[in-house]
C-alpha cells in the first residue's frame, strides 16, 4: 500500500470534474477558435488529474503512463489544429466559428 | 527458444508494413516527381497488399501481442482485411481524383496509410491505451485529410470543425477512460472483464459514467445521434475520396472498437446500456434518413445516408451476441463496400474545379453514360437495403438478430426508415434516369484505377447482394473471438 | 499542508481555468492558461508523479502554449465581439448544460461510487508498442502541420494558392 | 326417332355469324342476306323437326335433353352447357325462329340501302343464336348466357345507328336497367343453387320442394329476385322504362327483339320457373299485381303518345303486364299462349309500323300521317288485321288469349286483377285504333316532301307482313276454349305445367259466367274501339276538349309521369355528383391526401431537422454535451 | 440431373435482357427482334407447364432445391402447383403481348425499355415460383425496381411521382411482411430447432392465435397493398396513368395479383384463424373496394384512370372469393384473376392505341370512333364485355365464382357485391358510349388508322383467352381446383389446429383488444331453407 493520501481521491475527482466542464463550457461558450481549443486543453487536462488521482489510489503506474501518452498525443494534436486554424485565418481574415458556416443544412 | 521469429511477425505485419508504407512515402516527398505521378499510389497498394498478405497469412491463430495490449484474432484479422481493403479500394478512387484536384502529394497517400494503420490499432486493441491512441492516430491524420485541399475554403473549414469537434469528443472519451480506468483499476479490457465479473460493483457510479464518456467519444467517430452533428459539414467539405474513406474506415474502426469494449470488456452491462442504445439506434436511423430527405448536393446526402446506416449497425449492435455482433460485422464490411463505390463515382463526376455535385448535375446522365449510371443505381439500391444487393442482405441480417433478439419495435423503426431511405435514394436514380440535363451534361473522369474501384465494389455489391454466404461466415467466424 | 497546498493549487486552477473561459482577449486567456498548467503539475506533484509535473510544466506550460501563443500574436487578433442574441441564448446554454452536466454527475456519484483496485500484481509493461504508436503519431502530427501549414510554397503536384 | 339435334338450332346462326365475320365485305349485300336468312330459316326449319320429333313422343317422354359439354365444375356445383327439349321450349323456338325468320327477311328489304346492312344481320344473327340459347337451355345458368346475349344484341341493335347520341345513350339505357335486373336474376340463381344444390331445371325443381319450406322466406326471395331479372328483361315496372328509348332501334329490331322475342323472356323464365312460384304464393301474387300494374299502366301512356313506335312500345310493355298477370293468377299456359299470339300480332303491327316509317322517308310522328290506307294498301290491310287482333275482336288470335288471361284471373279469385285487365283491354282497344285511325284514316297530314316519296313497301316487306297477318288471324285457333280437358294448346303444354295445367288452382266456372266474361271483354274492347273513331275521326275536336279539361292529366300521359325525369334527378344525378365527391374530395384529399401528408410530413421534419445544422461548430458542441447530459439524466433516473 | 426447368423459366429474360442491355443502342431493329424473339422464346418455355403438370398431384412439382444462405437456412427452392401455373403463363404470355405492343410506343431507349421489361418478367416469374419465404422477398422486392424505372423513365408528365410513390408504397407494405417472416422465422426455428424459410415448413407450424393476428396483419398489409385493397389503392391510378402502355398492361395484368396470390398462397393457409377473424373485416373493404373502385371509375374524364379504378373494383372481387373461403370461392377469384389480367390488359393495350395515335387518354378528346375504327371499336367491345362480365366471356364465369362462393358463406356480402355488376356496366358502357359512339367530334379522329396487322396480333390471343376461358372454363378449373382445394384443406386443417377461442392480444401502451372467436361452420341456416 501506498503511503496515505493526503489529499482525499474525491477532492481530487471533484476539482477534475470541475476543470473539465470549466472546459466544456469554454468550448459551448467561446467563438474564438484558438480559445475554443484552449479549452478543450483544460478537459484533457482534467482527464490527465483524473488519471493521475486514480494512479495514486490505485498504486498503478498505468494511469501516469497514460497520461505521458496523452500528452504527446496533445503535443501531435496542437500541431496540427494550430495549423488548420492557421490556414482558415489565412483565407478568410477570421477565427470566429461563428464566422464560419459555408457548410450548413 | 525463438521468441522473436515467431508467427508475432506476421500477425504484426500490417503494422509493420503501413508504418514502412507510410514513412518510405515521407521520405519520397524530398525525391522530386511529376505532377502526375503515380508512385504515391503504387506505394500505398504495396503496402496495403503487403499488410493484408501478411495478416491473411496467420488468419487461422490467435494470440496476443505486446503482452496483451493487442489482440490477434478472427475479428482483428477481419477488421484489418477491411481496413486494408477500404484503403485500397479509396487509393484506386483517389489516383487520379488527387490530380484532378492537384494534390498529388505523397503525403496524402503517407496520411491515408497511417489512418488506416490507426483503424486496425483501434480493432486490434485490447487495451483502452491502445484504442486511444489507434484512435487518435487515425483522427490526426483524418484532419489533415479533410482540410488537404488547403485553398478550398470548404476543405478547410471542414478540416477545422471535424478537428475542434473531435478534439472536443476525445475529451470525453479521455475523461471516460479515465474514470473506467479508475472504476476497475487497469485499462486492460480482459483483466477489466475479469474485475468485474461477479462484482457487485456494476452499478458503481463511476463505472456507469465512464462507460457512458466513453460512448459520448466513439459516438462521435462512428456518427451516432446526437453526437453527428459534425458528420455532413465535414463529409461535403472533405476530398470526395477522403469522405468516401473516412465514411468507410472510421465508422467501421469506431464500430470495432466499440463492439470490442461492449463484448470483452463490459458484456454484464449490456443490460443497463440497452435502453440508451435503443433510442440511439433509433434516433440515429431516423435523424439520419430524415435529415436526408431534402439534401441536393450529393455528398451531403450521403453524409445523412452515412449516419443512418450508422443507425442500422447500432441495431445489430442492441440485439447483441454472437449474432448481433456478427451481423454488426457483416454489415459494416457491407455498408463500406456500397458507401465507397458511391462517394467513387461522386468523385469521378466532379468536374475540375471539384464543383459540389448537386443531383441536379446528374440529370440525364442515365442514357449519357449508362455504365456509370448503372453503378450508381446499385449503389443506392444497396444503400436502400433493396434486393437482390448487398445491402438488402446486410439490413436483413441485421433485422433477423435483432428479431431474434426481441427487439421488434426497434426492427420495425429501421424497416421503415428503409422506406423513408428509399425516397431520397429514388431521387438520384429519377436524377439520372427521369430528367433532362439543363445544359451541357457533366463532366466524367475517365481514371482507369477509379473505375476498376468501382467496379471490384459493384461486383461485390451484387455477388454479396445473391450470394453472401462467404461473407457471412467470415462475420460469424470473426466475433467467436470476441465470446 | 498537503490539504493547504492542495487548497492553494486548486483555487489556482479554478481561477485561471474560469479567466481562461471568460476572458475576452486570447492572449490573456493563453496566460491565465499557462498559470493554470503550472498549477496542474503542482497538483501532480501531490499525488507523487514527479516525471509527470515536470513533463506537464516543459511540454505543456513551455512548448504547447509557445505554440498557442505564437499563433495568437501571429493572427494578430483583437478582443473578441461576442454578442447578439443568438449567441446570448447559446452562452445561456452553455452554462446551463455545464452545470447541470456537474451537478448531475455530482448527484450521481453521491450515491455511493468506489475506485477500483489493481487486481494482477504485477502491471504490464507497457509503453514498449505505445511509444512506437506516439511515434507515429508525432509524426503524422509533423507532416499534417506541415501539409496544412505549408504556406505559400508550390511543390510539385500542390495546388495553387487560394486567390 | 333419330336426336333432333338441338345444338344445331342455336348453332347455325352463330356459324352465320363467325362466317360473316370471316368473310367481312367481300359477302355482299345478297350474300349477306342469304346467309342470315338461309341460317335462320334452317334454323325453322331444324326447329319443326325437332318440335315434330317431339310431338310424335308419348306425353310422359316428351322432354329431351341433349349435354354438349360439361362447362364448369367447381366443388359441388356443376352446370353443363345442355340444351332441353320440351313442349314449352318447343313453342318457343318455334315462335322465335319462325317470327325472327320472318323479320330476317323483311330486313332484307327495310335495311336495303343502309350502309351497314352486314353488322345489322350479325346482330340479328347473334341475337337469333342467344334467343335459342336462352329457350332451349336446360339449366339457368346456361339461360342466363343467353338472357345477357340478348341484352347485349338489343344493345347494339337499340344503338345500331350509334351516331345518333339518342340512339347510343338508349342502348346504354336497356343494357344498364336489364343488368339492375340480371343483378337480381344473378343473386336469385345464387340462392337457388345454394340451398338446393343444382340450377339444372330437373334437379332444381325436384329438389326446391325439400330445400324450401313453401311459402318461406327463402324461397319468397329467391323467387321475388328472379322476377326481379324477369321486370328487367320483359320492361315490368320498376324497369320499363328502357323499352320505350329501345325504339330509337331499326324497326325490324324493335319488332323481333322488342316485341316478339327477347322482352317475353322474362315471362318465358317465369313460367320455366312455375314450380318455383308455386312454392312462394307472395311472390306470385307479386308477379300478378306487378302485371296488372304494368298493364294498366303502360296502356295509359300509350294513350297520349304521339311517335307510333313509341305507342307500340308501350302496347308493348302493357302485353307484357297481361302475360304476367297470366302467371301471376297461375294460368302459365294462358300466359305463354298470349306471349305466342302477341309475338305475331305485335311483329305485325311493328313490321306495320316500319313500312309506314319506310314508306313516309322516317317519319314517326302521327300527327303528320293520316289517310294512307289508299296509298298503302297492303300495310294498311295488314296493319288493321294486327290492331283488331290486339283489340281482342274474335276470332283473331289476340282474343283467345287475352281471354284466357282474364278468365283465368276471374277463375283464381283475383277479381281485382281482373278488373284492371278488363280496363285495360278497354285503354289498349282505345289507344290502339286511335294509332290506326291516326295513321290511316282521315284526311293527309303528311308534309309535302314525304308525299312526294309516299310508296308501297317493296314484296320483301309485304310478305311477312301478309304471313303475320294470317297468323294473326288464325294463331288463336289452336287454343278455342270451351274443350273438354282443355284446349289443344294447354295440352300441349301439360307435361311442362301439369295436369289440369293452368286450372290447377281454379275453381271451375259454370258456363254461363265463362260466356259471360267473354261478352263483358268483347264489350269492353268494342267499347273501346267506338270511343277511338269518335274521338279521332268524327269528332276529332272531342280529344281536344279531353285534353283542355284534364291539362294535368294529359301533360303526366305526355310525359310518362315524368319517370325518367324522376330517375334522373333521383338516382343518376346523385349518383354521378356522389362519384365526382368520392373521388375529388374523398379519394384526392383524404385517401390521398393522407399518404402525400404523410410525404409531406416527413419532409416537414426533414426542413426542421436541418435547421439545427447550422453550421456552427457550437451548436454542434452544444447538442454533443446535450446528449452527453440526457444519458446522466436517464442514468441518474434508474 | 434433370433440366432446372424453373430456374431456366425465371433467368431466362433475365440473361435475353442483359443480351439486349449490352447490344448498341443504335440497333433498334435488332434490339425489338430479339426482345420478340426472347419473349416469344419465354413462352415456348413456360407453355408445357400446362401439359407437363400434373395438377392433381400434391405437393409441389419441378422442385428445384439448392443451398443459399447454409447459415440461415434460407435455400433456393422452387416449384409449382396449378396456382403458380396459370400465373406464370399469365406473366408470359402478357409479358409477351407487352413487348409487341411497344414497337411503335417506345422509339426512345428502346434498348433499356426491353431489358427492363425481360427482368421485370423475372422477378415476377421468380415471386410466383419461389417456396422459400426469403427468397420469395427477394424476387418480390426485387420487381420494384424495373417497374419504377418503366414507368419513371417512360411514362407520362407525372411519371415521378407516380414512380416514386410506386415504389415506396408498395416497399412500405412490404418491409413489415420482411419483419413478419423473421418472426415466423424464429418461431419455427424454436419449434423445431432448424433454421428454415421455407413454406412448406411454416406450413406444417402450429401458430399461437395472438402472434397469427400480428404476422396476418404484417403480411395482408404488404399484400393488400399490392392487390390494392381500398384505401390503400391511390398508388395505382397514378402509376397506371403514368405509366406507359406495356407498364399499365404488365401492372394490371401482373402486378396485382401478387397481392391476391399473397393471400392465396401465404396469409390464408399460414394464418388461418386471423384470417377468419379478420375475415369480415376484408370483405368489408373488398365491398367497399368494388363500389368504390367502380364508381369513381364512372367519373373519370382519363380513360387509363378509368381502367385503373376498374381493376379497384374487379380486385375487390377476387378478394371476396379468396375470404369466401370456400372451393367455389376459391376457384372464382382464381380464374378472376387471370380474367382480370387478360382483360384489363387488353383494355391497357386498347387505350394505348388510341393514345398512340392521338397522344390523350381524354375521353373528351373521342366520340364517334367507331366509325373510323371498326375493328378497333369492335374488338374494345368484346374486350369491355370481358370486363363487365357478360356470359360467354371470361368475366362472367370467374363473377359468377366468386358471388357463388361468397353467397355461400354470408348471401350478404354477395348481394352487395353483384351491385358491381351493375356498376361495372354503368361505368364501362358510358364509356364505350363517349369514346366509339355518336358523331365525329373532333376532326383529327376522323382520319385514324385502323388496328394495324400487328396491334390485331397483340390483341388475338387475348380475345381467344376472352372466350375460350368464358366457353369452356373447364380446362382452367381442372389445373387450378387441386391445388386450390388443398390450400383449403390445409387452411381449414391448420385452423383446428389450435382450438378457436377469444384471443387477447396486448396493444404496447396496456390497451388490449379481444377478439370474439369466430363462429365455425358453413352457411348460417336461413330461415325457409331446410337443411
Amino acid at each position: 500500500m501506498s503511503a496515505p493520501m493526503a489529499v482525499p481521491l474525491s477532492w481530487m475527482l471533484a476539482l477534475s470534474g470541475v476543470v473539465f466542464v470549466i472546459g466544456l463550457i469554454g468550448v459551448l461558450v467561446r467563438r474564438n477558435a484558438l480559445v475554443i481549443f484552449m479549452s478543450i486543453e483544460l478537459m484533457l487536462n482534467a482527464a490527465n488529474l483524473a488519471f493521475v488521482a486514480f494512479a495514486r489510489q490505485l498504486d498503478s503506474l498505468d494511469g501516469q503512463v497514460f497520461v505521458f501518452f496523452v500528452m504527446t498525443v496533445a503535443a501531435a494534436e496542437v500541431a496540427i489544429g494550430l495549423a488548420i486554424i492557421v490556414n482558415v485565418f489565412r483565407l478568410r481574415e477570421t477565427v470566429y466559428v461563428d464566422e464560419i458556416n459555408l457548410l450548413k443544412g | 527458444m525463438t521468441p522473436l521469429i515467431d508467427v508475432d511477425w506476421w500477425a504484426l505485419g500490417p503494422g509493420l508494413a503501413l508504418s514502412g508504407g507510410a514513412m518510405l512515402l515521407m521520405l519520397l516527398e524530398f525525391v522530386p516527381a511529376g505532377r502526375n505521378s503515380s508512385r504515391g499510389a503504387l506505394v500505398a497498394l504495396a503496402s496495403l497488399l503487403a499488410a493484408a498478405a501478411c495478416v491473411w497469412r496467420v488468419h487461422e491463430v490467435k494470440r496476443a501481442l505486446f503482452d496483451g495490449m493487442f489482440v490477434h484474432d478472427t475479428f482483428t484479422v477481419f477488421f484489418t482485411l477491411l481496413f486494408c481493403g477500404i484503403a485500397a479500394l479509396s487509393v484506386l478512387l483517389s489516383w487520379d481524383y488527387v490530380k484532378r484536384m492537384r494534390i498529388n502529394q505523397a503525403e496524402y497517400y503517407a496520411l491515408l496509410l497511417a489512418a488506416t494503420l490507426g483503424m486496425i490499432v483501434m480493432s486490434a486493441s485490447n487495451d483502452l491505451i491502445t484504442i486511444f491512441l489507434g484512435l487518435e492516430l487515425m483522427s490526426l491524420a483524418l484532419y489533415v485529410l479533410v482540410g488537404f485541399r488547403r485553398s478550398r475554403l470548404e476543405s478547410n473549414e471542414a478540416a477545422m470543425k471535424y478537428f475542434l469537434l473531435g478534439a472536443f469528443a476525445s475529451g470525453f472519451l479521455l475523461y471516460g477512460i479515465a474514470l473506467l480506468y479508475g472504476a476497475t483499476g487497469t485499462t486492460h479490457l480482459e483483466r477489466m472483464a475479469a474485475f468485474l465479473a461477479g462484482s457487485p460493483l456494476l452499478s458503481n457510479p463511476l463505472l456507469l459514467m465512464g462507460g457512458l464518456l466513453v460512448l459520448v467519444g466513439l459516438g462521435f467517430k462512428v456518427a451516432a445521434v446526437p453526437f453527428h452533428m459534425w458528420t455532413p459539414d465535414a463529409y461535403e467539405g472533405a476530398p470526395t475520396t477522403v469522405t468516401g474513406y473516412m465514411s468507410a474506415g472510421a465508422k467501421a474502426a469506431g464500430f470495432a472498437a466499440l463492439l470490442r469494449l461492449a463484448l470483452v470488456a463490459l458484456p454484464d452491462l449490456q443490460a443497463s446500456w440497452k435502453p440508451v442504445l435503443i433510442a440511439i439506434a433509433a434516433l440515429t436511423m431516423t435523424v439520419g434518413n430524415v435529415t436526408a430527405l431534402l439534401q441536393t448536393n450529393l455528398k451531403r446526402m450521403l453524409a445523412y445516408s452515412s449516419i443512418a446506416h450508422a443507425g442500422y449497425v447500432l441495431v445489430a449492435v442492441v440485439a447483441g451476441g454472437n449474432e448481433g455482433a456478427a451481423a454488426a460485422v457483416f454489415y459494416l464490411a457491407i455498408y463500406s463496400l456500397m458507401n465507397l463505390g458511391a462517394f467513387g463515382i461522386v468523385a469521378l463526376l466532379g468536374r475540375d474545379q471539384d464543383e459540389p455535385v448537386l443531383l441536379s448535375d446528374l440529370a440525364g446522365l442515365g442514357f449519357k453514360n449508362p455504365a456509370l449510371a448503372f453503378a450508381l443505381t446499385i449503389f443506392m439500391l444497396s444503400l436502400g437495403g433493396i434486393p437482390p444487393t448487398a445491402g438488402f442482405m446486410g439490413k436483413f441480417y441485421v433485422f433477423r438478430a435483432a428479431v431474434q433478439a426481441g427487439q421488434i419495435p426497434l426492427v420495425i423503426v429501421g424497416v421503415l426508415n428503409s422506406v423513408v431511405s428509399i425516397f431520397y435514394y429514388l431521387r438520384v436514380t429519377v436524377a439520372l434516369y427521369m430528367e433532362e440535363p439543363a445544359g451541357e451534361p457533366t463532366a466524367v473522369s475517365r481514371s482507369i484505377p477509379a473505375v476498376i474501384g468501382v467496379v471490384v465494389s459493384l461486383a461485390l455489391t451484387l455477388w454479396w447482394g445473391l450470394q453472401a454466404h462467404a461473407l457471412l461466415e467470415q462475420a460469424q467466424r470473426s466475433v467467436l473471438g470476441l465470446m | 499542508m498537503m490539504l493547504l497546498l492542495f487548497a492553494v493549487f486548486a483555487i489556482t486552477l479554478v481561477g485561471c481555468s474560469l479567466m481562461v473561459v471568460l476572458h475576452r482577449n486570447p492572449v490573456t486567456s493563453a496566460l491565465f492558461l499557462v498559470v493554470a498548467f503550472c498549477a496542474l503539475a503542482g497538483l501532480y506533484l501531490l499525488l507523487q508523479a514527479e516525471f509527470l509535473a515536470m513533463v506537464q510544466v516543459i511540454v505543456y506550460a513551455g512548448a504547447i502554449m509557445v505554440l498557442f501563443l505564437f499563433v495568437i500574436m501571429y493572427l494578430n487578433l483583437k478582443r473578441d465581439v461576442e454578442d447578439g442574441l443568438q449567441f446570448a441564448l447559446r452562452r445561456g446554454a452553455g452554462w446551463l448544460l455545464g452545470i447541470l452536466l456537474l451537478g448531475t454527475a455530482a448527484l450521481f456519484l453521491s450515491r455511493g461510487w468506489a475506485p477500483g483496485a489493481t487486481t494482477e500484481a504485477s502491471p504490464p509493461p507497457i509503453g514498449n508498442s505505445a511509444a512506437e504508436l506516439t511515434s507515429i503519431l508525432l509524426l503524422v502530427g509533423i507532416v499534417g502541420a506541415v501539409v496544412i501549414g505549408r504556406g505559400r510554397a508550390k511543390p510539385p503536384g500542390s495546388e495553387e494558392p487560394a486567390p | 326417332m333419330t336426336l333432333p339435334l338441338l345444338w344445331i338450332i342455336p348453332a347455325l346462326p352463330l356459324g352465320a355469324v363467325a362466317l360473316s365475320l370471316l368473310l367481312g365485305d367481300r359477302l355482299g349485300r345478297r350474300g349477306t342476306a342469304w346467309l342470315a336468312c338461309g341460317a335462320v330459316g334452317a334454323s325453322f326449319a331444324f326447329a319443326v323437326r325437332a318440335a315434330l320429333a317431339l310431338a310424335a313422343r308419348p306425353e310422359e317422354g316428351r322432354s329431351i335433353t341433349e349435354v354438349a359439354y360439361r362447362w364448369m365444375q367447381v366443388g359441388d356445383f356443376s352446370a353443363n352447357v345442355a340444351f332441353l327439349l320440351d313442349p314449352l321450349s318447343a313453342v318457343m323456338i318455334l315462335v322465335v325462329t319462325g317470327v325472327g325468320f320472318l323479320i330476317h327477311v323483311y330486313s332484307t328489304g327495310y335495311m336495303a340501302h343502309d350502309p351497314s346492312f352486314r353488322r345489322f344481320f350479325l346482330y340479328l344473327n347473334l341475337f337469333m343464336f342467344a334467343m335459342l340459347t336462352l329457350v332451349l337451355a336446360d339449366n339457368l345458368l346456361l339461360l342466363f348466357v343467353g338472357w345477357e346475349g340478348v341484352g347485349l344484341c338489343s344493345y347494339l341493335l337499340i344503338g345500331f345507328w350509334y351516331t345518333k347520341p339518342s340512339a347510343a345513350e338508349a342502348g346504354k339505357k336497356a343494357f344498364i336497367v336489364n343488368r339492375i335486373g340480371d343483378f337480381g336474376f344473378l343473386l336469385g340463381m345464387l340462392a337457388l343453387v345454394t340451398w338446393t344444390g343444382s340450377l339444372q331445371y330437373d334437379a332444381l325443381f325436384s329438389a326446391a320442394p325439400q330445400a324450401f319450406v313453401a311459402g318461406g322466406i327463402a324461397i319468397t326471395v329467391a323467387t321475388l329476385l328472379l322476377f326481379l331479372g324477369a321486370t328487367g328483361k320483359s320492361a315490368q315496372i320498376p324497369l320499363y322504362t328502357w323499352l320505350p328509348d329501345a325504339m330509337e332501334g331499326p324497326t325490324p329490331v324493335s319488332a323481333l327483339i322488342h316485341a316478339a322475342t327477347m322482352v317475353t323472356a322474362g315471362v318465358y323464365m317465369v313460367a320455366r320457373c312455375h314450380s318455383l312460384f308455386q312454392l312462394a304464393p307472395i311472390s306470385l301474387e307479386v308477379v300478378a299485381v306487378v302485371g296488372a300494374a304494368t298493364a294498366l299502366f303502360a296502356a295509359t301512356i300509350g294513350l297520349a303518345q304521339n311517335d307510333i313506335k313509341r305507342v307500340l312500345a308501350y302496347s308493348t310493355i302493357s302485353q307484357l303486364g297481361y302475360m304476367f298477370m297470366a302467371c301471376g293468377v297461375g294460368a302459365f299456359g294462358a300466359g305463354i299462349f298470349h306471349l305466342m299470339t302477341h309475338a305475331f300480332f305485335k311483329a305485325l303491327l311493328f313490321l306495320g309500323a316500319g313500312s309506314v316509317i319506310h314508306a313516309l322517308s322516317d317519319e314517326q310522328d302521327l300527327r303528320r300521317m293520316g289517310g294512307l290506307a289508299k296509298k298503302l294498301p297492303w300495310t294498311h290491310a295488314t296493319m288493321l288485321v294486327a290492331t283488331i287482333a290486339i283489340a281482342g275482336i274474335p276470332p283473331f288470335a289476340g282474343f283467345f288469349s287475352k281471354d284466357e288471361i282474364l278468365h283465368g284471373a276471374f277463375a283464381s279469385g283475383h277479381y281485382g286483377v281482373w278488373a284492371v285487365g278488363l280496363l285495360g283491354a278497354i285503354l289498349t282497344a282505345f289507344y290502339m285504333f286511335r294509332l290506326y285511325v291516326l295513321a290511316f284514316r282521315g284526311g293527309s297530314r303528311v308534309s309535302h316532301e314525304a308525299e312526294h316519296h309516299l310508296h308501297e313497301s317493296p314484296p320483301s316487306m309485304i310478305v311477312p307482313l301478309f304471313v303475320l297477318a294470317i297468323l294473326s288471324l288464325i294463331g288463336g285457333w289452336i287454343g278455342l276454349p270451351f274443350q273438354r280437358g282443355g284446349h289443344p294448346f294447354e295440352r300441349w303444354l301439360e307435361p311442362v305445367f301439369g295436369a289440369g295445367g293452368a286450372h290447377g288452382t281454379m275453381r271451375p266456372l259454370s258456363p254461363m259466367i265463362e260466356w259471360l266474361l267473354i261478352e263483358v271483354s268483347v264489350v269492353a274492347a268494342l267499347l273501346g274501339i267506338v270511343f277511338a273513331f269518335r274521338a279521332y275521326l268524327k269528332d276529332p275536336s272531342l280529344a281536344t276538349r279531353l285534353r283542355e279539361r284534364w291539362p294535368a292529366v294529359h301533360r303526366m300521359l305526355v310525359h310518362k309521369y315524368w319517370v325518367d325525369e324522376g330517375l334522373d334527378a333521383l338516382v343518376v344525378m346523385p349518383l354521378y355528383r356522389a362519384s365526382q365527391r368520392l373521388w375529388r374530395f374523398w379519394d384526392e384529399k383524404i385517401v390521398d391526401g393522407a399518404v402525400n401528408g404523410v410525404g409531406f410530413l416527413f419532409e416537414g421534419f426533414s426542413v426542421g431537422l436541418r435547421l439545427f445544422q447550422t453550421g456552427f461548430v457550437g451548436t454542434y458542441a452544444l447538442f454533443l454535451t446535450l446528449g452527453a447530459v440526457a444519458l446522466l439524466l436517464h442514468f441518474l433516473r434508474q | 440431373m434433370p433440366i432446372p426447368w424453373l430456374s431456366l423459366v425465371i433467368f431466362f429474360p433475365l440473361v435475353s435482357a442483359v443480351l439486349v442491355a449490352v447490344l448498341p443502342r443504335e440497333a433498334s431493329r435488332t434490339i425489338r427482334t430479339l426482345a420478340t424473339v426472347a419473349a416469344l422464346a419465354e413462352v415456348a418455355f413456360a407453355l408445357p407447364l400446362w401439359w407437363r403438370l400434373e395438377p392433381a398431384r400434391a405437393g409441389w412439382q419441378f422442385v428445384e432445391q439448392r443451398t443459399w444462405l447454409p447459415a440461415l437456412g434460407a435455400t433456393y427452392s422452387l416449384g409449382i402447383d396449378g396456382i403458380s401455373m396459370l400465373l406464370v403463363l399469365l406473366t408470359v404470355v402478357l409479358t409477351a403481348i407487352a413487348v409487341i405492343a411497344s414497337f411503335r410506343a417506345i422509339e426512345k431507349r428502346a434498348r433499356e425499355f426491353y431489358a427492363l421489361l425481360l427482368a421485370l418478367e423475372s422477378g415476377m416469374l421468380g415471386t410466383f415460383l419461389a417456396t422459400d419465404l426469403l427468397l420469395f422477398y427477394v424476387f418480390w422486392e426485387a420487381m420494384l425496381v424495373p417497374m419504377y424505372l418503366l414507368i419513371g423513365v417512360w411514362g407520362g408528365p407525372r411519371r415521378v411521382y407516380a414512380a416514386v410513390k410506386f415504389f415506396l408504397y408498395t416497399m412500405a407494405g412490404s418491409v413489415l411482411m420482411l419483419v413478419a417472416i423473421l418472426w415466423l422465422y424464429f418461431l419455427n426455428k424454436n419449434a423445431t430447432g432448424t433454421p428454415s424459410f421455407a413454406l412448406d415448413a411454416f406450413y406444417a407450424l402450429s401458430i399461437p392465435p395472438a402472434a397469427q393476428w400480428w404476422l396476418f396483419l404484417a403480411f395482408a398489409f404488404a399484400f393488400a397493398i399490392k392487390v390494392p385493397m381500398f384505401p390503400l389503392h391511390t398508388w395505382l391510378p397514378d402509376a397506371h396513368v403514368e405509366a406507359p402502355t406495356a407498364g399499365s398492361v404488365i401492372l394490371a395484368a401482373v402486378l396485382l395479383k401478387m397481392g391476391t396470390y399473397g393471400f392465396l398462397r401465404f396469409a390464408i393457409p399460414l394464418f388461418p384463424q386471423a384470417s377468419a377473424q379478420l375475415a369480415p373485416w376484408i370483405v368489408g373493404l373488398a365491398l367497399v373496394g368494388i363500389w368504390y373502385g367502380a364508381l369513381v371509375a364512372m367519373v373519370q374524364p382519363d380513360l387509363k384512370k378509368l381502367v385503373a379504378y376498374s381493376s379497384v373494383s374487379h380486385l375487390g372481387f377476387c378478394m371476396l372469393g379468396l375470404y369466401a373461403m370456400n372451393s367455389q370461392g376459391f376457384a372464382g377469384a382464381m380464374l378472376q384473376m387471370l380474367n382480370h389480367g387478360v382483360s384489363t390488359g387488353a383494355l391497357f393495350l386498347l387505350v394505348g392505341v388510341v393514345y398512340e395515335r392521338r397522344h390523350s387518354r381524354m375521353i373528351a378528346d373521342f366520340g364517334g370512333l367507331w366509325k373510323p375504327l371498326p375493328v378497333y371499336a369492335a374488338v374494345f367491345l368484346v374486350v369491355m364485355l370481358s370486363s363487365v362480365g357478360l356470359p360467354g366471356t371470361n368475366g362472367f364465369v370467374g363473377e359468377f365464382l366468386v358471388l357463388l362462393g361468397a353467397f355461400r358463406t354470408n348471401p350478404v356480402w354477395a348481394g352487395l357485391a353483384a351491385v358491381g355488376v351493375i356498376l361495372s356496366a354503368v361505368y364501362m358502357l358510358w364509356m364505350f358510349q363517349r369514346v366509339m359512339f355518336g358523331p365525329v367530334t373532333h376532326a383529327e379522329n376522323e382520319h385514324l388508322a385502323d388496328l394495324s396487322f400487328r396491334e390485331r396480333l397483340v390483341f388475338a390471343p387475348l380475345l381467344i383467352l376472352i372466350f375460350a376461358i368464358g366457353v369452356f372454363p373447364q380446362p382452367f378449373l381442372d389445373r387450378m381446383q387441386p391445388a386450390l382445394d388443398r390450400t383449403l384443406a390445409l387452411a381449414r386443417q391448420r385452423a383446428a389446429l389450435s382450438a378457436p377461442g377469444r384471443v387477447e392480444i396486448a396493444v404496447p401502451g396496456g390497451l388490449k383488444v379481444v377478439i370474439p372467436p369466430q363462429p365455425s361452420g358453413g352457411t348460417p341456416p336461413i330461415e325457409g331453407t331446410r337443411r
